[in-house]
């Protein structure tokens, strides 16, 4: 008899990078192909947020070169290669003792605040280079700089996955101009650039229309450049940090809090911990929950957490959540992105904020027409202002312009129109780790739909009057056409001279 | 060839009348005005439907073509010259199909003006001069103006008339069929009619059957067969049997599809109500019937196991006879139609067939089928 | 009702044969054999194209139904039931429908038995009928043993004959659109023909338009109308005309739809192929012609504009054409048919009406355009 | 200037476990409902394991009861309510040391080894318990007892999920048979019955047609007790734990298990560290690679490592992967499982080990037809021996179903048949973390494709002898009938007596 079970001898408990990294597929690392993809896309996105964290219109320059022989260039169709990828931005730059933390750990995530970033599961960004690590075993190089330094770090390093800690190379200083700042990361990796080559070119395509104020240009391992130069200067109001919304805490969380709180009343713990809580609201939840308000948190127990996390998520009397923490494009930013595609007509809308299981969201559509579009219909998603580019047939965007009817609005399906969506939220409801695509959530899905029924009834009206116009002119001359040929036909018939004189004159 | 004197009268009626319409708008071109023309539009909704007598439009609102818009225009300059060309087919005495007045439009500087694109566009025209060329409060059916569709129909039995070949026609010595239904039969003159009722059937191997046993000869009654649902022709040509006072007995299969033919002889149809003389609301269902199958008494009760399941596209049309005023509000076709519903099944004429009985038995069964059954509509039959 | 001698010698021919049939079989299965029979199938690689014959059948191999086989015992019951049907029908003078076979099967003691499900299944029985009573070589049309198809076609003219049903009936006195055409033209017994030839037209409105202006008097031909695509009857009934040496002249659209209307006139159709007298090898194609409207001295050169564009299912039509031997291996249907393709337009017998002539004058163009190109057919015409 | 971001400042690193609970969506706990279907199949299919292990024909009893005051029960339809869930198994039982690192703590795994087994991402059981502790605080009770032992050992603990540490609350010690031996689990959760009962009934009718020799017992909230009795007494072969295969080792796991060799060569690693590498294999790899034999493992360089690894990639002289690692279900235990649903005819089959991505996997397949089935196509989806019942829509087997020519095999859509897939592999090729269906993998579906077809060959013979017979009792009477028929008619056509005397006698 097998009494003591393997399993019990053999037990180690793996590091949060080991796990991920030997489970990477679910983040979208699962072929070079798909790998190539996300990598940039996940540095880019970092880039992005680097910028709009300093308050300056990003400039971001990405670089990807095919790494090797030029005998291996020839084999052109031969599956996976290696890649160097260069991603610079313009950003604050990276504080030198930040940099092994930020960029060599994974997992890093921010304390009990919640604000809109492009990453939602706060690790694409350090998987991508662990990936790059382990595929072609070579460090990493950042080349980080703030402004009014004299110079820029540049350290080079790797990550113990084992140990999830990073272990830093070299370290030199670069002396620069101390208005300049950013930072420039440089990694291998491996990659199939073959088969990416179209997501990744969409992938710019899209990011410079949710994006307009950002300047991007993209060298190709191929020496095609990309170029999108900014075509707005004004940004997106950046997205405030906030404290938690009382509705959808959990007990485990509502513990921490409590723990590391100095409040001494309940009630003050109740306003300085969570946002849009007020005196008078705190004491009427706290009077819901049978607590008294003076109550020293830390002497709550388990029961007592318990029951006032089953009344924080059913009592009525919370505002909703501030949108504040959001920061959606705007109007005329995602104007400007939209007119990269050069239609004819433009309609953009944003949606007055909402809530989805306690967090705080805003949908903004806009629908364009004519142009240089082609016919047919064209969908662009965007959440937190990265562009959605798998599953398109399987995102709640896609129901909602299948149920539209477009005749309604005096548009058809061959009609050249394209749709946006973007979806701002603290927790977009993405239905895969990948953030593939955004699950058919009630609240949501009414929100885009009021949302482009808004635009098209626009649009509608464009395409209407301006038709309206062309047609006036033609009325004219038709007129007199019809009568000559009515004088005409009853001359014949009638065997005398009708004329239509006295109605148009010689 | 020549045609008789009613034919001819009629016919300088219609032809007085375009030339009315023609005059009014030349003059009111010379006058430098704009011409405008109403007339009562073809919506379904302003058509009543009255037992006794079909359909019936109710010409409350006209529509008016305003020679000031575009369209109208353009709608008026059409009519003006659809109106010449029937003007001179009339003159003629001759015909053109619904596809003859469309390639008259293909005629060069005609084509250049009123850029016809299809078909459809000059069908509306005609439908349009049927409700403007208006006599005694009617629409006028476009076959008075000399467009016709394709025929369909025959009539066999003792009745001689002239039809537009102007020849003397007996409808028993013209074929095996009979007479083939001209193409206007408002135009036909009827001499002599030597039977004491019409039997219309809806389909043609039934009809033959009947003139094969000789059965017009021994009832003394004509035969008609309608080829499905009837033609317009066959439609005006019952209508004027039945003002000869000739009871009109109508043979169809027991199915929601045949008592649409039979309200469309009886009633008109709602498209059409405009035009007169399209209507028999004197004609009767002689057969097939329910209760012919499903009474216990029912003379086809014996061969109820031929009947057939409805299909689905059936049971569809028998749901949608329940909003055709000519079935819903007539008792005897809804509760046919309802009937039908409830029991899934139809029957056909072929059904007499599922008797297997020696073609003399058969033979006589037609006839009892049809003596018992018109003497219970009140047609006494030899 | 009474037929010609002619007619009735036939029909006796007939009967007879089916009574040895039966014999045969009754004989077999009395003498405790199981009957086997044997027919010549249906498959269209069995068919070659003659020109000047037409199609006709190889009978290379026959087929054979195996008594012993469950399968072929249950169509072997079906066929003798059908033929007892045949039998007494022809003994009395009478037609059946298809449908009218169908229920024939829903006697009772006959669908216990055989179990029909629907009326493919007797169909295909009708077939294999036509293709075992056979004489002298060929199949026999199932119009001969009574089942006859809806009858459709109109034949006007200075032609007298006798039809099923007896009576002496001159083609040019029997109604505007003359005769209507037999179900059985194989029974027609003709008596007097004074017409120089006999113009077929696709559509009606053209037959009719032609009869009208007077032009069957006037140049001493016959006018049929086909209604489209013609039915077996017309086929037959044009079969007999040329028997009777009248050339035949076809006029219909220039399309690759009219292209199969002639070509079936002239050649039958691969699945009737071993059908006898149903293809008319003489028969001209009269117009309209591609020459017509794209030869520099095509008579319709002038109203070219009036072709329409062909439309998808036209293009795919004239492809498939390609495939047809009686029009691929026919000089003048393929090059037609490639002029078509090549062009990728369509032109209907209504583009007369696009001269936009007076009337009189579109007579005389009709007139015209019909001796002159019945004169190049060598056809001569008053 | 916001010249220092936020982000900077406030950067924690989070434990592995509160970083899943953050998203433990991703996992399957979406929902209330769908969160008790997730945490009973993870406990159950752990103790089916825990049987396996211990070589026992496994006894599992499952108890869900609804907890809370009537007035609750009465409203029925309101949504999460709190539930019981106590699972008992057979097997082996956990030594007390082991408890609290077993149930207590997230992301165990097991060292260079693979195995077959049922959770292929290790921590679906620790989070359903986790999942219940924070949806109601309460501790969860372990009773356990190994064969031999005098007593049961029972502990209420708790996880801490800031620091991933178990807390132990209560530890008694309970007398029992010393030969009896297993575990039962008791713990709290939140869940929706009604809208999961379907999902929960189906698993388990599922489950025991994959583990026919398990005997089931669940009794569910609503009193109904579902009951699976054991139909095979023997088990399949228990997967052995096996050394990585050298094609698809990563450079970070190549570089781990260096360090912890106690090889002194690096052709002694070889053959020591790798499954099916023995001496030759392991001196011609190293000669493809360009590595002296008797290099000390330890004195690789990075850059000679990663070579190592591509070659290891491409090398073809490997033997493929053991499949003993493997636990395929085999003919006989799927035969007697898919017996279960009453079939009239059935047709197993086991395909040979194949690789995907350095795996071994093998699929088995089944289709059964008639019986007491219902006409219309059903497929049963088995991964590793635990029932699919999500997407089966994007799943590859219905992929392969659905291109299969049914009429091939003289079969339709409309016939009464069952089709199984079992997929067995040291890791899956999953869609997503949620297990819910299968990618479409080019050899795994053509190893569905041959079996599925195998066993449609074989059932469609089977259907076709069965149908000839029936036909040929048929024929007879048949004959007769339309014999007698022909008489008939014939008489009457004749006006003579026509008989069948002399075909078939009087």
């Amino acid at each position: 008899m097998q009494q003591r079970p393997q399993t019990v001898t053999d037990i180690v408990e793996l590091s949060v990078s080991a796990w991920f990294y030997r489970n990477r597929t679910i983040a979208g690392f699962d072929n070079p192909a798909r790998s190539l993809y996300v990598s940039i896309r996940e540095i880019v996105e970092n880039s992005l947020d680097a910028c709009e964290d300093a308050g300056v219109v990003p400039a971001i320059e990405v670089t990807l070169r095919r790494v090797g022989g030029s005998e291996l260039s020839d084999r052109l169709t031969q599956g996976p290669q290696t890649f160097c990828l260069t991603v610079h931005d313009n950003g604050t730059g990276i504080p030198r003792t930040a940099i092994p933390k930020l960029i060599g750990k994974m997992l890093a995530g921010t304390k009990f605040t919640l604000r809109q970033t492009r990453g939602t599961f706060g690790l694409g960004g350090s998987l991508a280079l662990l990936y790059g690590q382990v595929t072609t075993q070579r460090p990493v190089e950042i080349v980080t700089g703030l402004k009014g330094d004299p110079f820029n770090t540049r350290l080079v390093m790797r990550l113990d996955i084992e140990t999830n800690t990073p272990i830093i190379l070299e370290e030199t200083q670069i002396p620069k101009d101390p208005s300049s700042h950013g930072t420039s990361i440089t990694f291998y990796l491996e990659g199939d650039w073959l088969r990416s080559k179209r997501k990744i070119v969409e992938y710019f395509a899209q990011t410079s229309i949710i994006v307009p104020y950002a300047s991007i240009i993209f060298t190709s391992p191929d020496g095609t450049r990309f170029e999108y130069p900014r075509v707005i200067d004004s940004m997106p109001r950046r997205p405030r940090e906030m404290k938690p919304h009382p509705r959808g805490i959990d007990v485990e969380t509502l513990k921490n809090m409590i723990a590391n709180t100095r409040s001494k009343s309940i009630a003050a713990f109740m306003t300085s911990s969570f946002q849009r809580v007020g005196k008078s609201t705190a004491t009427n939840f706290l009077r819901a929950a049978g607590i008294d308000s003076t109550r020293d948190p830390h002497s709550l127990s388990d029961k007592e957490l318990l029951k006032m996390m089953q009344v924080l998520a059913s009592f009525s009397g919370f505002i909703s959540p501030s949108s504040e923490s959001l920061s959606p494009a705007g109007v005329d930013l995602l104007g400007a992105g939209i007119g990269r595609l050069e239609p004819e007509f433009t309609a953009v809308t944003q949606r007055a904020p909402n809530v989805h299981e306690g967090h705080p969201f805003v949908v903004e559509t806009a629908v364009a027409f004519g142009g240089a579009l082609q016919p047919g219909l064209r969908l662009y998603r965007f959440a937190n202002r990265i562009p959605l580019l798998y599953d398109e047939g399987s995102d709640v965007s896609t129901r909602v312009i299948r149920e539209l009817n477009l005749r309604n609005y005096g548009l058809q399906q061959t009609d050249p129109l394209a749709f946006l969506v973007h979806i701002c939220s603290t927790r977009v409801p993405y239905k895969t780790v990948g953030k593939e695509y955004i699950g058919d959530v009630d609240v949501v899905r009414r929100e885009i739909q009021l949302g482009l029924q808004w635009c098209l009834r626009k649009i509608g009206e464009d395409v209407r009057r301006h038709h309206r116009v062309q047609r006036r002119q033609k009325r004219e001359n038709k007129l007199q056409r019809y009568y000559t040929f009515m004088a005409h036909v009853l001359s014949d018939a009638t065997g005398r001279e009708i004329t239509t004189r006295h109605l148009f004159g010689e | 060839m020549s045609s008789g004197e009613t034919v001819r009268s009629h016919r300088d009626d219609v032809l007085s009348l375009i030339g009315t319409v023609l005059d009014t708008l030349a003059e009111t071109i010379e006058d430098g005005a704009y011409p405008e023309i109403g007339y009562y539009g073809s919506s379904k909704k302003n058509v009543n439907y009255v037992p006794g007598r079909g359909y019936v439009p109710i010409d409350e609102r006209p529509s008016f073509l305003d020679g000031r818009k575009v369209e109208s225009a353009k709608t008026i300059a059409s009519l003006i010259y659809g109106l010449t060309r029937f003007k001179e087919h009339l003159e003629q005495g001759m015909s053109m199909s619904l596809r003859d007045f469309y390639y008259m439009h293909k005629v060069k500087h005609v084509q250049e003006v009123l850029k016809i694109g299809d078909q459809s566009e000059t069908n509306r025209l005609i439908n349009l001069c049927e409700r403007i060329l208006r006599v005694g409060g009617d629409s006028m059916p476009r076959e008075e103006f000399g467009v016709v569709s394709s025929p369909k129909g025959t009539f066999y039995g003792d009745v001689t008339l002239t039809d537009l070949s102007g020849k003397r026609i007996n409808c028993s010595e013209a074929g095996e069929y009979g007479w083939f239904i001209s193409s206007r039969p408002f135009d036909v003159s009827i001499h002599d009619i030597n039977i004491d009722a019409a039997i219309l059937v809806e389909k043609e191997a039934m009809a033959r059957n009947l003139i094969e046993l000789g059965i017009p000869e021994e009832l003394r009654v004509g035969v008609g067969s309608l080829f499905g649902q009837p033609g317009r022709n066959m439609r005006a040509w019952i209508r004027r049997l039945a003002d000869e006072e000739v009871p009109i007995l109508v043979l169809v299969d027991m199915s929601p599809w045949s008592l649409r033919i039979f309200s469309t002889i009886k009633a008109n149809s709602i498209e059409l109500a405009n035009i007169r003389g399209l209507a028999t609301p004197e004609a009767h269902l002689l057969g097939l019937t329910t209760d012919d199958f499903w009474s216990s008494d029912g003379m086809l009760a014996e061969i109820k196991h031929s009947l057939e399941k409805m299909s689905k596209s059936d049971i569809k049309c028998a749901q949608q006879n329940r909003n055709i005023p000519a079935i819903s509000q007539d008792r005897i076709l809804r509760r046919e139609n309802e009937r039908l519903l409830r029991e899934g099944r139809k029957g056909e004429l072929e059904a007499f067939k599922a008797f297997g009985l020696p073609l003399d038995e058969l033979r006589k069964t037609y006839i009892r089928y049809i003596r018992s059954k018109a003497k219970r509509l009140g047609v006494k039959l030899l």
